[in-house]
């Protein structure tokens, strides 16, 4: 893995990807949030962000996204996914309701707010879990050591 | 023919499966069964999504007017390309939609088809640490060897 | 009922649900906890819940009749609707009590087998396993079923390749597993997708009404079972398919090989159950000769071959898991008879099974737990130096046998009676043949145990090491539930008796009178 | 249904190339170009999905199919082997029998199955189009497979969530966060019978 050189030969990957990165971070959230009117979702949403690290990985090595997101975020984001979602569901049942059944979040609503506010709450529980195991799976795979050279291919 | 072309989707899925599902049986290397598999699954995902297709309709993502009512969308020009489209013709159209609930089973059936991939690729990179190679029949020979010593370490 | 006072209304209401749910939720909590034995408790406390849980749903079958719980609120066909009647409850029961009593004699089996900063993760996914196997048992959404099969295999996958701190041999059994896994998933998968071409609907009962409409004539119906029966008999170890299943059983860390060989395949087992006498139509001449054929024919080749190869075995607990394999051939025997007996015997043995090959694995563990035994031939002694967990083994072992006074007789006679009933006194001969078989392979161990001398370490014979109080228990809790379900049979029996007649109703009388024909969803306005 | 129209030819052309990179698959032996071919088969998959009007399944294919494993294919490829080793011919002769009676199984009963396109197909007509017509009234979102997926069939989803964790979870087992799990030993709490040097512990 590259570390911090100027002089590598990826200097224009670097730039490149400097500016892409971030982009491709806003371009996740776009497609998480645009989700109940056009494709998307949490789960393609989680995909893209979570490429968005393993390409900054890839270029600036793993240890430096390691120092960008720490190995126990990702635990945690991935464990925050599933409490958001089942938490949405327990929060359904103390209302009084079956689990997951968003209308007793707004119950006399006439233009279904309770469902919408259940959709997001429960496509967001996605979008964390799905963010956090893969890049929990990227790092699993990027840090073992290999026991074949680059100079093999 | 025509029964072919009333059926070619399920012809060239089953050929697609059977391909996979040969690649899983046949080759001895496992990161090679892992993609049989993947091919596998992935053209089960095509008969499912090949069985919702509705001739001449539109993805499942209902037109703004048709699910706020006719009056939403004409002042705003939130919606202006379907705006443009005078109120009479867009509703004297029964508009048609695809089966969106294949849609909803196989993005599920995808999600778990990718975790079954990474544990099966982490089971591969472990087998490879202990056993020096992947390649199926090689380990049986080394595990049938330690069988017959009746030590395994 | 006054004993249903005992069980809060909420659990009755929302049993069917959060019997799945709490185990999945307190996983995550279980994962990121630090401490091994807080996790631990967590899962102690997680499956006795849900054991208690499982008694309030049962009770309420038994009483009131078959539970209905729409998810989200929305009625089924539309919603995923849980289901729990005669036959799903019992296994719920069975499947939470034994992980209960599995998870008791984890908290020393685990700190030996598994690495000390990876506990908390590791009773996570067990939790998750069972979790998986109880929402494949509950639910009535044949998509959902198979989510939460995948939810239990990929646990299982990950759990079985643990054992690789013991023997490497655990990874390349793990990965056999979960290419024949992912292989038989599919299968049901293609088939589900069959069905749902033909009717256009996920839910069970749904699903049996219109296939009624079809009827046997349909050729992406017959496509559809076939495919569903080799999908699950992949899962459930039915004869041919069952290379996974020794491997798996193997190597796989202690406690959790005696709570799959409990469990799993008898989960797989309710499914195909389900499937072919509720969903299909079991008096369909198709099904009829697939039954005839596939689960009997293919169970009695089962119970000959495995029981075959169980003897050749040197592993003790690849004798156990071919034994595993010949079992689930009477299991399959009686279900091929279809009548209301045959059936009754199948799913009879089905629990009994379950509880001797739990009591015989977690026995297993422990040989290993204080002496590192693996082999029989390294069984010598243990008589006297673990007597109470060789005794606990012994107990179980004979109930394999099938000797009077225990489970494994009062099963093994009414599928004899049951082959009597239907004229088939070759199943009859087979059965008393194989039975023959299990005391060969059972008897070579007691034999070690009890009448070779003692081994010997630097001149000095091994001195008497019985296993901790905490793999005791469990053990002994499953070997006298083997000796007094064989004695006072009734309870069993009548549990069995209750799930053959849900499936001997057939698809014809499941449908609840109009409770599942309505297609108009409640709430959400 | 709809009769020999342009869509149909890019149909047929998609499944085309899907049945070429299928085979390439089978013939090839360098796991590099495997692991790409399943990138690409992958996304040949995206693009008819599209055609098949599932516009969110085709997203996500081509994120998870062509993006997210095909990483995960080179990382474990980069690990282990780059050539998968030939298999003698009579070997390959029985999974091809298997393989063939399935297929033909399927073929059986192709005649039975749907035309592709049909509206009244009972897939079609039952609950996949009350999910329409529901949605409308009960959720009020335009894209209903988002409401299908979070709403009707939500516990489904669930489901996909703990699956996707358990991955997450597996991974960190078996591999650990930090490529460092695996190399600890278990150890019997006693005396050591079964191992045959029977060393005291």
């Amino acid at each position: 893995m590259s570390n911090q050189n100027s002089q590598s030969p990826h200097i224009i990957l670097r730039v490149v990807s400097k500016i892409l990165i971030p982009l491709i971070a806003l371009f996740a959230l776009y497609v998480h949030f645009h989700g109940d009117y056009g494709p998307g979702g949490g789960f393609q949403a989680g995909v893209i962000f979570a490429s968005a690290i393993i390409l900054y990985a890839l270029i600036f090595g793993l240890e430096e996204a390691k120092r960008a997101v720490p190995p126990s975020w990702v635990r945690i984001c991935m464990s925050l996914g599933v409490l958001v979602y089942g938490g949405t569901g327990v929060a359904t049942w103390i209302l009084g309701g079956e689990f997951l059944n968003f209308t007793s979040f707004a119950p006399d609503s006439t233009h279904a707010a309770g469902q919408h506010w259940g959709i997001l709450a429960v496509e967001l529980g996605v979008l964390f879990a799905v963010t956090g195991a893969m890049v929990a799976i990227f790092y699993a795979f990027g840090s073992r050591e290999p026991d074949l050279k680059d100079e093999d291919w | 023919m025509a029964a072919f072309f009333e059926h070619f989707n399920f012809v060239v899925v089953i050929v697609l499966m059977m391909t996979g599902l040969f690649v899983v049986f046949a080759t001895q290397n496992m990161i090679k069964k892992l993609v049989g598999l993947s091919v596998f699954q992935t053209s089960v995902f095509l008969l499912y999504i090949s069985l919702s297709k509705v001739s001449g309709a539109q993805p499942p993502i209902i037109a703004k007017k048709d699910l706020y009512g006719a009056s939403y969308g004409t002042g705003g020009g939130y919606d202006s390309a379907s705006s443009s489209v005078p109120d009479s013709t867009y509703q004297a159209a029964e508009v048609l939609y695809s089966n969106p609930l294949p849609h909803v089973l196989i993005l599920t059936a995808i999600v778990v088809g990718v975790a079954t991939l990474a544990i099966g690729l982490a089971l591969v990179v472990r087998v490879r640490e202990v056993y020096g190679t992947i390649e199926d029949d090689e380990i049986n020979k080394i595990d049938y060897n330690i069988n017959l010593e009746g030590v395994a370490k | 009922m006054q004993i249903m006072s005992l069980f809060p209304e909420w659990i009755l209401s929302h049993g069917a649900a959060s019997i799945v749910i709490i185990p999945l939720l307190l996983a995550v909590i279980t994962a990121v906890n630090s401490s091994a034995r807080l996790a631990w408790a967590t899962v102690l406390g997680v499956t006795a819940l849900c054991a208690f849980t499982a008694l309030g749903l049962l009770l309420q079958v038994m009483s009131f009749g078959p539970i209905h719980y729409n998810m989200g609120g929305w009625a089924p066909p539309m919603g995923i609707g849980y289901y729990i009647d005669g036959l799903n409850a019992p296994l719920l029961l069975l499947i939470s009590v034994v992980a209960f009593l599995c998870t008791l004699y984890a908290l020393p089996s685990v700190v030996a087998e598994v690495e000390p900063k990876k506990h908390g993760p590791f009773y996570a996914a067990f939790l998750i396993s069972l979790a998986g196997l109880l929402g494949m048992v509950a639910t009535a959404d044949a998509f959902n079923v198979f989510v939460f099969l995948e939810v239990s295999s990929i646990s299982t996958y990950v759990l079985v390749a643990m054992g690789a701190s013991r023997d490497r041999r655990a990874l390349s059994s793990s990965f056999n597993y979960l290419i024949m896994g992912s292989i038989g998933a599919t299968f049901f998968v293609i088939g589900i997708g069959f069905l749902y071409m033909q009717t256009g609907t996920l839910n069970m009962m749904d699903m049996a009404r219109l296939l009624q409409e079809i009827g046997p004539g349909d050729r992406v119906v017959q496509l559809a079972f076939a495919f569903i029966a080799i999908g699950l008999g992949l899962k459930l170890a039915m004869f041919p398919l069952h290379m996974w299943l020794p491997g798996a059983y193997a190597y796989a860390p202690s406690f959790f090989t005696a709570f799959l060989a409990a469990t799993a395949t008898k989960a797989a087992l309710y499914l195909l159950l389900r499937f072919t006498f509720t969903v299909f139509d079991p008096n369909w001449d198709y099904i009829a000769i697939a039954v005839m054929i596939l689960l009997a024919g293919m169970g009695i080749l089962g119970m000959v071959a495995a029981s075959l190869q169980a003897i050749f075995q040197n592993d003790i607990r690849r004798v156990l898991a071919y034994s595993s394999v010949a079992q689930v051939g009477y299991m399959l025997l009686g279900v091929g008879m279809a009548t209301t007996l045959g059936l009754t015997a199948g799913y009879l043995h089905m629990i009994n099974h379950a509880i001797m090959k739990g009591a015989l694995f977690l026995a297993v563990g422990a040989f290993w737990y204080r002496f590192g035994i693996t082999q029989v031939s390294d069984m010598r002694g243990l008589g006297k130096t673990m007597p109470w967990t060789m005794a606990g083994f012994t107990i179980a072992g004979i109930s394999l046998i099938g000797v009077p006074g225990t489970v494994g007789f009062v099963s093994k006679l009414i599928l004899v009676e049951a082959a009597a009933e239907n004229g088939w006194w070759w199943a009859i001969g087979v059965i008393v043949a194989t039975s023959v078989l299990a005391i060969i392979y059972v008897g070579r161990m007691i034999e070690q145990a009890y009448f070779k001398p003692v081994p010997q370490i630097n001149d000095r014979p091994v001195r008497r090491n019985e296993a901790p109080l905490a793999m005791l228990i469990p053990l002994w809790v499953l070997a006298l539930a083997s000796l007094a379900f064989g004695i006072q049979t009734e309870w069993l029996m009548n549990l069995a008796e209750a799930a053959a007649q849900v499936l001997s109703a057939g698809s014809n009388t499941v449908i609840p009178g109009g409770a599942y024909a309505l297609p108009a969803p409640i709430g959400g306005h | 249904m709809g009769g020999i129209t342009p869509t149909l030819f890019l149909d047929m052309g998609l499944l085309a190339m899907l049945v070429v990179v299928a085979m390439a698959v089978v013939r090839l032996r360098s796991l590099f170009a495997i692991v790409m071919l399943q990138g690409v088969y992958s996304l040949l998959s995206a693009a008819w999905f599209v055609s098949l009007d599932a516009v969110d399944v085709a997203f996500t294919e081509a994120a998870v199919g062509a993006g997210i494993s095909t990483v995960l294919m080179l990382g474990a490829m980069l690990l282990t082997e780059r050539e998968a080793k030939p298999v003698p011919l009579q070997k390959q002769l029985g999974p091809l029998f298997v393989v063939c009676i399935v297929g033909l199984a399927m073929f059986y009963a192709v005649g039975d199955m749907p035309a592709f396109g049909d509206a009244l197909s009972p897939a079609n007509s039952y609950v996949g189009a009350d999910y329409i017509a529901a949605t409308k009234n009960e959720i009020i979102l335009p894209n209903v497979v988002t409401a299908v997926l979070a709403s009707y069939r939500s516990f489904d989803t669930f489901g996909e969530v703990v699956v996707v964790y358990m991955a997450g979870l597996g991974i960190l087992l078996l591999l650990g966060l930090n490529g460092n799990a695996g190399k600890w030993r278990a150890k019997p709490n006693g005396q050591n019978v079964g191992d045959k040097k029977g060393e005291q512990s």
